[in-house]
Parts: structure tokens; C-alpha cells; sequence
């Protein structure tokens, strides 16, 4: 295992306080916690907005606090998703009174964790919500399972329902939009090479010279299936028809999409997926509005790509154009 | 490896009446020791159908029960059971922790508050655990989770609670019995946890997290027949 | 060789258009050249800044074209500096009348692809100057070789010579502005993986599992030295002093500092470093007044890090913190 | 490899009185086909003290002058010349496209706006060539660059020209010599170009582009071989 790292226990506590050396204008760590929250908090009376899970997706999450998405972001070990009395710290941090949202992704772990979270932050009463998303159609649906898991997409959730609660929405109606965000929301991501948990030490998975895992989980969980290297054409087809088909996106609808890193993938060849996504979504006759293009959500030092498609409607497009300042994202008005 | 029993003492039948302070403590920092030894196992079962953390979760939790242990002396068994939950709650993570932490939240509400409990009063609070993991979790005997050694583990103990208190014949063969419940996860398709989203490619693989279960029950055995011996 | 790519030939060709793609309100392409210009060009009669080099250092140069940066970036090969009709085009693209800097990095190649550029541009009446970058501290100055090479440091040249250019300095002072930046600039990287160039098909070179090669070049050019692997606080520590001593950092100077990945090296790495980075130069009594963190120079997929320190006067702090806005730097007043 | 002549040719001395524009032409084409089949020696060649596209670099180049050829018919020598500095200048990039692409349009300038040159025409031409790459480069003997070969070689056809036409023997003789100053290069400490970063380190490597400079007077001797038999 090769990283710049001192000892595997201290990374997330080390790089929080990184992160906040970094982003002094942006973040400060909440006192004794895994929480980083903004430097400056929004005013009171507007809904605030709670992101985590593991480490080891940055800039996810912490890179996405600040004005227009999130208040807080609240760190687990890598790839282990946070503990109740820390998110309940987030929420804490979070919270101006009218209540918080709490973006989850869809993990067991995640979901209980923050589950028992809100169980705290009810008895001091602290309104909670919680919008669980679950974007990555590798995993197939289902009612009797833990479902589809959460990956690159959440972002859009952030941004969107950030966006929202920025301009004075109040807790059901920001939940609302990012309920339908997820609902108009699909993902899709594949690994070249594994990444390696640092508590680990090893690579979790192995993968051929000429293989690729199509469907990768975000915390190198195994895909849906293995097959031999595509060209950056075949792939990012091979993407896009999976999530339109999953959006049964028709002609004429208005879309925003992400070209997203694993971590090792450069920035050159996620260039190359997009120009692809550009033709592909004008054979297909979508209106390609926006597309967020580099690392968003990465496993670590994975190499591999991940593609989200959003469908838009006006609202949806109004919040993801509306301004925004994170260390992570920044959307200028021009 | 401590507390090795002479194997001449194994064929006696021992019980313990009660368990207090001192036995529970010894059972904690005995499932640490054997969670440590595992860690890497429980990593590379977690790999081949999760995310290849949960030894290095539980190791990191339990390294700090005993931290914790060390650092503290409670008055009581619910203390020293709310010691385990809060410390497993916040150093855990993952599913894994908000299950076990918020169980052994449940099962120090379960214990009084004394140094002492009788062994069916053990059981018991092992009952609320169980039930707390159960309503957590959501995930029932099948699913390939840890529920898979709990739940039957726990029908054993109430089987057995009238006859023998404690015995350590009953421990013993618990611990085995858990054991065998947890190899027999390799066969399942997993429907809950983040397994789940393998589908039908999580067949052939035991399930990380009922390997730390069958663990817990190895310490329990290995506690009682130190207690006892 | 795995990468998401489609023929070795078209890499550079189609990442343009892909840029174009995520960035259409930043970036336009000059038509039939490997140019990226600004999309809304600055006012007439200021003076045009343009880059360049060999691809693969996404997001330079072209995420760095934008208000308060470039105003075009040439794309050479993968690794590969541009040829001069590119750079000519660069700069009749970039021309706003007032005159074009060129801003080099120290490279044979690079410096003589860029002289005769500017003699074509000459011949047409535009002037230019050039600022020759060579931060790398790795490489021993001399006047009888090359002298040293440009790396990650260029990044602090684009910023502040481009906010002197928004501000409507003349050509010369801008020159003069950027040269003082050059003068203070001081960078150092390591390797902990190589890159591999499309064209070559494997790895430029190997290192050990437990080796790392110090004085990297951002081409995968050899360092100065294979050593055992560092630890985060070994390493940035070697990187630091090597530079204050370089630029002869004394108790009290303020300083801004990058903390930049090599491509593969993920954000939580970089925030370790960026934490020891804060406390150095507490010990040093140095004043650490901005961290650009991130990926800014690198070199593919490579892993590593490389370290950039430069030393502010007002001047440079002033345009240091000005606004500006490109794709892949912006600086948001508060 | 075409144009193979037989071996009891190369003893019968023969001259090339002029160079053409079809002997121009095949010298060029000659050069790109010995650069693509050493392009991967070229590039490893330049893994070990530079960033390993040499071979891509010169390969791609050379690659457009013979497509530039096809489409292409020129009027004169001239023509042809500058055709294949804009080409290399255009398609090259780094260190090589520069001095290789500025040294021809040089090249050409020295050639008249006719379809064939005396031998000596040619001579000065390449004159010009290398003049242009010192005033570009700035390199000279023993900086570990294509000047190592280039120079020399210079010296060489000059010292020749007055006394034999575009001798087979002396392009032979001298391919197989600036071979030899390549291989020196192996033992020179880099003072131009991008291995001179690595000073001392070096030391022990075949500069790639004086094998490329190397492979031209090659190209040279080839097309001699082939005009005169
Ligand atoms: N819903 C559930 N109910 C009971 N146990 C579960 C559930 N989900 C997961 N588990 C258990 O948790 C284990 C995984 O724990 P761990 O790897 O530490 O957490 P994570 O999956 O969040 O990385 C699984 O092997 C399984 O036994
Ligand atoms: N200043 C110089 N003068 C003459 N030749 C040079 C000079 N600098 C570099 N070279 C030659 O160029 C070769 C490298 O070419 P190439 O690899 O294509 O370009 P780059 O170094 O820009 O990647 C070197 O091997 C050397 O022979
Ligand atoms: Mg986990
Ligand atoms: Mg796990
Ligand atoms: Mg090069
Ligand atoms: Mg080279």
C-alpha cells in the first residue's frame, strides 16, 4: 500500500483538519467532532443541509460545504459511514432553527447511523428529515431488499436541495425537491483498477490487464458484471443507454449530467467520456443542459468513471444554475 | 491465546449460576482478542461481497471497549453494558456499529442495576439485544447478517435456560453451533446489508458479520469455562 | 495501458472538444487548432495572457482559461509541448490589441516551439513577451545547461499575471509582475507511481513497493532520487524545507503555498500534507496566507504529490486574492 | 526493408552528382520508415532520461510528411523542402518538431526553385540545416543531443564534397559513423534538452534523438545506395 499517509488511524482526523487549513473561508471543524461545518453559517430561520458517510469520497463531503448546498459534513472511518453521535453533531451544527435535511445515501450503515442520529436530535428537539438516495441502477431495485445503493449522484441532491433551502424553503418542501431530485436520477460508475483501503493494506479487489468491473460500487464493492476494456466510445454509450432507458428519458426532455472520476482516472480521459455524452445525447434528442465534469465522488485512488444523468424540469434547473460556493463546486452567475 | 482450560476440565459439567462484573468484562475483552485475531479474515470475507471494512471496524470498537474498560470502573452491570454501547456506537460505524451499538444500548436497559445478574436475567438482556438488532436491521433468518447466528443462537439459550444455568457444555456447543450457522451463510443470496446489492453473486461467500457474531459466542464459551474452571 | 480512451491519435483532439462540452460558458475552441480561447473575450486594449504545453497536466492549461487567468491555452501532444503554429494561434486569439504574454514552462522543447511562434506573431505586428517558468527546486540552476524546469508553480503565474492583465497593466508590467512571481516561486514533487504515456503504451518507469522517486518532473522525467517511502509528515517536511531554504524564507515572510496531486494521489492525501504544511510553517514563523490545494499540474494518472511555496509581498496578495473564474480555479470574493 | 541492394554492389564505388527531388523525396520516406520501426527504441530511449516520446514525436511527424508527399506533387526541391519543414514544425512538437521543423524550412530556403541540385547544393543546404539547429538549440559537441551526431557529420561531408560526388562509400561510411557518435552519447552528461535535469544521471544512456539525427545520414546512405545502383 503506497500513500501519503502517517498511520491509517489518523487520516480522517488529519485530513479534516487538512481540509479546514485548505478552506478557512469555507469550513471549520465543529470542536472534538468528525463534523466540518461552515465558517460561516447561513442566517437563522433557513433549513440546514446534513451530508456524510465515509471518508475516502472527497471532495465528498466536506467539499461541498458552504453557501448553496451544505451547512455540514460529517465524516466516518474510510468507507465506513459515520456514527450516530457524530451525525448528531452535524445536525447540531446544521441546525438554524428551521429544521434539517439529512442527505443519505442508501447504505445499511448509513441509514441506521442516521437513523439513530435523528432519534437524538428528536429528543432535543430538532426537526429532521431525510432524503435517501439511491442513483446507482447497477444494483437492481427492489422492496424486499436493502434496495439501490447511493453514489455519484448525491451531488446533484446537495446542490439542488441546497440551493432550495438557501432561498428559504422551508423542511417539507426542501425534502420535496430532493425526494424528486432522486426520483429523476440515475447513476452508473465501472473501476479499472481497485483502490486500496488503507486499513486494509491491500487492494480490495484484483482486475485483469484488459478487464474492467462494469457497475462498481463507490466503496469497491463488486460491480454487476466483468468484461474486457471498452474504448471510451463503447463505455460512455454503454452508460448512457443504461440510464436513459432507467429514466425512460424521451425526446425533447431537458437533462444535466455528470462525468465523474473514481480518483486515479484523469481528467483528460473523462474529457473524452463527455464529448461522447455530448453526441450521444443529441442523437438521442435530449436537451444536454449542464454537465459536471472531474471528482466528485471517488473511491480513493480507484481508476474508473461514473456517469449520472438528471432529468430536468424548470425548477430543477433553476436550483442547479443558482449560485453556489463550496471549496468543491462553484457555480458563478455570468 | 489466555485462559486455555485443560482439556480434562472440559468434560465436567460446570455451570454458572449468575454472571457479574468481572465475567462480563472478561467476555468483552475475550471477543476482543478474538475480533482482533480475525481482523484481517472478517476484511477479506467483507471484500469478496462488502466493502472490506468490517474487521477493521470491529477491531477498531472493541480495542476501544477496552480502552475504555481500562480507563473506567462502573458500578454496575448496566453501566458497564452502557459503557460497551456508547463505545461501540461512536467508534464503530458502519452497519455493523449502529446494530451492535444500539443492541447493547438495549441490552444495558435490560440489567440491573447491581454487580450481579442471574444467568436467566443474562439471557434476557441477550433477548433485547437480539430483538433490538432484529427491529434495526430489519433483516430475519436467510438474509445472510449476523441475524442468521443470532437468532437461532438466542432460541437455544431460551431452549436451554430452564434445564441449566449457564452450563458450560451449553456454551460450548453454542459456540460451535454458531459457528456452523455462520459457515452456512456461504450458501445464502443476501438481502440485506450492502451484500445485498451482489444479488445472486453473494452465494459462496460467508457473511463477515456472522463470523463476528459466531466470535461473540466463542467468547462467551471461553468466559464461562474460565469462570467456571 | 488502461484508460478510457478511444485511439492514442485522437486523445488530445477529442479532450478539447470535451472541455468545450463541461465548460461551454468558459471555453470555446479555436476553430481547427488545439486552442481553447475564452468564450467571452476581456475588453480590447488589455493585455492577453496565453499558456500552454504538452497535454495530460489537466487542468492546465485549459481549465485555467477564464476572467482573471488565461486567455487561451495551447495543447501540445500528451507530453508533448505545442507546435508553433498552435501557439500562434494562441496568441492571435488571445490578442487584444495591448499586446500577449506567453507563459513557459522551462522545457526545451516548450521554449523554442513558443520562440518561434512569437516571431510568426512579430511578422504580424503583435508583440509579445514571454515569462519563463522554472519553479522546480529539484533541478540544479545553471546557465551552461536548460537551467531548471517549470512545474506546478506556473499555476500562481496565471493567476497573478492574469489578474494584473484583468487590471489593465501593460504588457511590460505584467511581464515584470509575472517575473517577480518566477523569482519567488519555489516547487518540488515526488512520484509514488508512474504515468503511462498513451503513445507508449506502458510505464515511463518502475519503482518498488516501497519506493518513491523525489524531484519527479510532471513528464515522468527521473528525479534526483529513489528513496524508501516517506511518511505524509517525512514527506511534506522534506518538500518544505528544501524550498524555504531555496527561496531563503525567513521569520515573519508571508507565503501561499500549493499542495497538488500528481493525478492519481486522492484529495484525503493531500489534506494530510496540507496539515503539516499549516504547521511548518507555524514553526518556521511564516505566514501561510493561501493553499490552493487540489489538482492543478498533473501528470496522468500518475500518484505523488508535488509542493509549491511563494513568497507574497502586497502586490502579489493583492492579485494573489483577486477575483477570477475558469473552469478549474475561481477565487470567490467574500 | 526495401531498396536491400545485394552486398558485392556496396564495393563498386559509385557518386550521386545531384540530388533530385525523387531522391529527396525517398530519402524522406526512407527516414520515416526507419523512425517507425524504431520508434519504440526511440521512446524507451527517451523513458530513461527524458518522457519517453521521441519515437512518438518524430514517428507522427515523419508520418505526415509521406502523407504530406501523397497529397502533395511540388514544383521544385524547394518545395518539397518546405513542405516537409512546415510539416515536422506543425506535427512534431516538443525539442525535436522545433529544431527538426526550423532546420528545414532553413533547408529550403538554401535550395533553389528548381527540381534537382548539385551534390554540393545539397551539402550546403544541410549546412544550413545545422546551422539553424546550433543557433536554435544553442547545443554543441558533447551536450548529449542530436548535435553530437549532426556536427560531426557536417565536418565529415564537407571535408568530402570537394573531392567526390555523393560517393556511395562516403554516405555508407557515414551513417555507420554517426551511429558510432550516437552510441558515444551514452557516455556524456546531458547539457541540453530535457535530460539535462538529470545531470551525472545521464550518464549511461543513448541520447534518443542523436539515434534519430543517426537514422537520417542512414535514410541518406540507403537512398544513395538505391539512386547510384
Ligand atoms: N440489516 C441488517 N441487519 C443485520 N445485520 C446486518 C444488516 N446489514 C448488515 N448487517 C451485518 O453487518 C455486516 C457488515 O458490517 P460492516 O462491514 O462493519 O458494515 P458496512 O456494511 O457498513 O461496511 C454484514 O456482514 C452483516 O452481517
Ligand atoms: N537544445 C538542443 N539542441 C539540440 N538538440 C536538442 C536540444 N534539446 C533537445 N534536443 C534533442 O531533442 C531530443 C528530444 O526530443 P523529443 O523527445 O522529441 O522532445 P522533448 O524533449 O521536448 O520531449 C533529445 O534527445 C536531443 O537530441
Ligand atoms: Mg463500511
Ligand atoms: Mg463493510
Ligand atoms: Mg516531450
Ligand atoms: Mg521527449
Amino acid at each position: 500500500m503506497k500513500k501519503i499517509i502517517d498511520a491509517v488511524e489518523t487520516i480522517v482526523d488529519q485530513a479534516l483538519d487538512g481540509m479546514v487549513v485548505a478552506y478557512p473561508e469555507y469550513l471549520q471543524r465543529v470542536e472534538g467532532t468528525l463534523v466540518l461545518a461552515r465558517s460561516k453559517p447561513k442566517e437563522t430561520g433557513k433549513v440546514g443541509l446534513v451530508s456524510g458517510g465515509g471518508s475516502g469520497h472527497e471532495p465528498a463531503h466536506g467539499g461541498y460545504v458552504g453557501y448553496g448546498m451544505l451547512d455540514a459534513a460529517v465524516a466516518g472511518e474510510v468507507f465506513t459511514s459515520p456514527t450516530p453521535d457524530q451525525v448528531y453533531a452535524g445536525i447540531k451544527a446544521a441546525d438554524r432553527g428551521a429544521g434539517v435535511l439529512l442527505v443519505v445515501k442508501n447504505y445499511t450503515g448509513d441509514v441506521m447511523n442516521f437513523d439513530i442520529a435523528r432519534e437524538l436530535a428528536d429528543a432535543d428537539g430538532i426537526a429532521t428529515e431525510v432524503v435517501l438516495v439511491n442513483d446507482d441502477v447497477a444494483v437492481q431495485d427492489s422492496l424486499y431488499t436493502t434496495g439501490r445503493r447511493g453514489i455519484a449522484g448525491t451531488v446533484f441532491v446537495h446542490k439542488i436541495a441546497g440551493a432550495a433551502a438557501e432561498e428559504g424553503a422551508d423542511l417539507s418542501s426542501v425534502k420535496v425537491i430532493a425526494d424528486t431530485v432522486v426520483a429523476n436520477l440515475a447513476s452508473m460508475g465501472c473501476a479499472l483498477t481497485s483502490c486500496t483501503v488503507p486499513a486494509n493494506g491491500k487492494p480490495t479487489f484484483e482486475l485483469g490487464a484488459n478487464e474492467m468491473e462494469m457497475g462498481i460500487g463507490i466503496h469497491g464493492e463488486p460491480g454487476i458484471e466483468r468484461v474486457p476494456m471498452m474504448s471510451a466510445s463503447e463505455l460512455t454509450a454503454s452508460l448512457y443507454h443504461r440510464l436513459v432507458a432507467e429514466l425512460s428519458l424521451g425526446d425533447g426532455e431537458r437533462i444535466a449530467a455528470m462525468v465523474n472520476s473514481m480518483g486515479a482516472t484523469p481528467a483528460i480521459e473523462l474529457a473524452i467520456m463527455s464529448g461522447h455524452l455530448a453526441n450521444l445525447t443529441k442523437s438521442s434528442k435530449l436537451s444536454l443542459e449542464k454537465v459536471l465534469m472531474g471528482e466528485f465522488m471517488t473511491s480513493l485512488e480507484m481508476a474508473g468513471a461514473s456517469l449520472t444523468l438528471l432529468r430536468l424540469d424548470q425548477q430543477r434547473s433553476t436550483l442547479l444554475n443558482a449560485a453556489c460556493d463550496t471549496p468543491a463546486l462553484k457555480v458563478v452567475q455570468h | 491465546m489466555p485462559h486455555v482450560i485443560p482439556r480434562h476440565l472440559k468434560l465436567c459439567s460446570i455451570s454458572m449460576a449468575s454472571m457479574d462484573q468481572v465475567a462480563f468484562r472478561q467476555l468483552w475483552r475475550r471477543f476482543a482478542e478474538l475480533i482482533h485475531e480475525n481482523r484481517e479474515v472478517l476484511n477479506d470475507l467483507d471484500a469478496a461481497i462488502g466493502d472490506a471494512d468490517h474487521g477493521s471496524n470491529m477491531d477498531r470498537g472493541l480495542g476501544k471497549v477496552v480502552e475504555a474498560f481500562n480507563a473506567n470502573s462502573e458500578a454496575s452491570l448496566h453501566a458497564d453494558a452502557k459503557l460497551v454501547g456508547m463505545t461501540l456506537m461512536s467508534t464503530v460505524g458502519g452497519a455493523s456499529g449502529a446494530l451492535w451499538g444500539s443492541g447493547m444500548l438495549k441490552f444495558s436497559t435490560a440489567l440491573p442495576d447491581a454487580a450481579v445478574v442471574e444467568w436467566s436475567g443474562f439471557i434476557d438482556a441477550l433477548g433485547a439485544f437480539v430483538e433490538a438488532l432484529s427491529k434495526r436491521g430489519q433483516a430475519v433468518v436467510g438474509d445472510k447478517t449476523m441475524m442468521d447466528v443470532f437468532l437461532p443462537a438466542m432460541t437455544e439459550l431460551r431452549d436451554s435456560v430452564d434445564v441449566q444455568e449457564g452450563s458450560e457444555e451449553i456454551v460450548v456447543a453454542l459456540a460451535e453451533h454458531a459457528k456452523g450457522w455462520s459457515d452456512a451463510t456461504r450458501d445464502f443470496v443476501a438481502r440485506r446489508g450492502r451484500a445485498a446489492y451482489l444479488g445472486e453473486r453473494s452465494i459462496g461467500h460467508i457473511d463477515p458479520g456472522s463470523v463476528s457474531a459466531a466470535l461473540w459466542f466463542q467468547a462467551l464459551a471461553d468466559t464461562v469455562r474460565d469462570q467456571v474452571s
